[in-house]
């Protein structure tokens, strides 16, 4: 599964895309931040306020419960601010 | 009706004027033409900055602002909607982004152009950071930025995230 | 904060574009720039039409067009204000009239522009005749235009007339 | 006192401006357009339905009740159609 991270979020993890091996029981978006915040002091950093992160799923804005089985890429971002 | 409808991510420079004038050159049913134009300030709250830098999800960007199009035109009495949204480092006095919108009338040139504006904040996944004296900042989210655009929230409509 | 503000009623053509910049050129704290531009269409209802004529009341027509500009500019944090309206013949595909307006932030930029459209076509003493295949007729008054001039109404404001 | 006529009431009185004697006992301009109406055929024709003909004394919009006594230059028209 790819995984891709945007503005503060990449700043923090230190790299832009990965390609990870999710194990099994990450079932959610949020699972996979919990499960993501567990891989080293980079991620815990990134990933120590889930509740201020957004996720997209293929391109497409979710919550943290939808289910990530089918996904072949996931963003992780702060809330937008374009415009 | 059919609009015709132009969305644009790029780093050059547009010329805001011109792209709004396509609405409405050669043709005479257009008589409401709105213009917004985003312009970099030299200033982010009571600090000088000294440049933007935009950061956009290739793909994502385009898809959403296209989404948002097509919704404004299923929405209002549009004849032709144009999203030019830049990225990259921009400097204060130049242009981010424009939304233009034609219509036979006023009201939904109005409405559709602030609509569009109100989901660009919250919804393009774009992301300013600003340089500061001290340093790069990211510009944070404005809790009014997704008031404003909650105000357009249809009826039963479901939005996958908040 | 003092805004600049521009009023002109003239028959010739403007450059809507060139005058729009004027308002955010040579200066970094305009971030929002809206313009409206008005222009004549080629059918009124479902009747084609050759050309409209603009009267208005030289005088009057500035001095209300003033006050309302005055009136924005109390209500929200504008930059620049510019209104151009033209009078006289104006043919199909031609610029009428247009508003702009420059703040920091959209809100206050769309806000003053909306408010002055609404204004513009319910008090401004300008009355428009178009050229139909059958001969010149008046353009009616909408009460539409009426009810979104209404919605701009301060709380124990009043108006001289309605 | 200075009258002044715009759009169809000009077309229908048949002149854009004149200067009339008011006589005593015409107090408002909702008594000025009745009187008006008295006036010829022409007059009578504009100012057959007042309650949609506006008003303004002195280039400000006025309502019908409003006094004429101070005015210098009262005119009468449509409601307005610019924009």
């Amino acid at each position: 599964m790819k995984l891709r991270y945007f503005a503060w979020v990449r700043e923090r993890v230190g790299k832009a895309e990965e390609d990870v091996e999710v194990p099994g029981g990450i079932v959610t978006v949020g699972d996979l931040m919990t499960w993501l915040a567990s891989r080293g002091e980079e991620y815990a950093y990134a990933f120590a306020n889930p509740k201020v992160i957004r996720a997209a799923i293929d391109k497409t804005h979710v919550k943290p419960q939808a289910a990530i089985a089918s996904a072949s890429e996931i963003a992780f971002f702060p809330p937008m601010t374009g415009g | 009706m059919t609009a015709t409808s132009t969305v644009r991510i790029q780093s050059e420079p547009f010329d805001a004027a011109a792209e709004a004038r396509k609405l409405s050159g050669g043709r005479t049913d257009v008589g409401a033409l709105v213009t917004f134009t985003g312009i970099c300030r030299g200033n982010e709250g009571a600090e000088p900055i000294a440049a933007l830098t935009l950061e956009h999800y290739p793909g994502m960007a385009e898809a959403e602002i296209e989404r948002h199009v097509a919704e404004a035109i299923s929405r209002w009495p549009l004849i032709g909607v144009t999203v030019i949204h830049r990225h990259g480092r921009i400097v204060p006095g130049d242009d981010i982004m424009m939304v233009a919108t034609a219509s036979s009338h006023r009201e939904a040139a109005f409405a559709a152009a602030e609509f569009l504006m109100d989901y660009l904040k919250t919804r393009a996944p774009f992301w300013k950071q600003v340089e500061k004296p001290d340093g790069k900042v990211w510009v944070q989210a404005k809790a009014a930025d997704d008031a404003a655009a909650g105000r357009w929230a249809a009826p039963g409509k479901h939005e996958a995230a908040e």
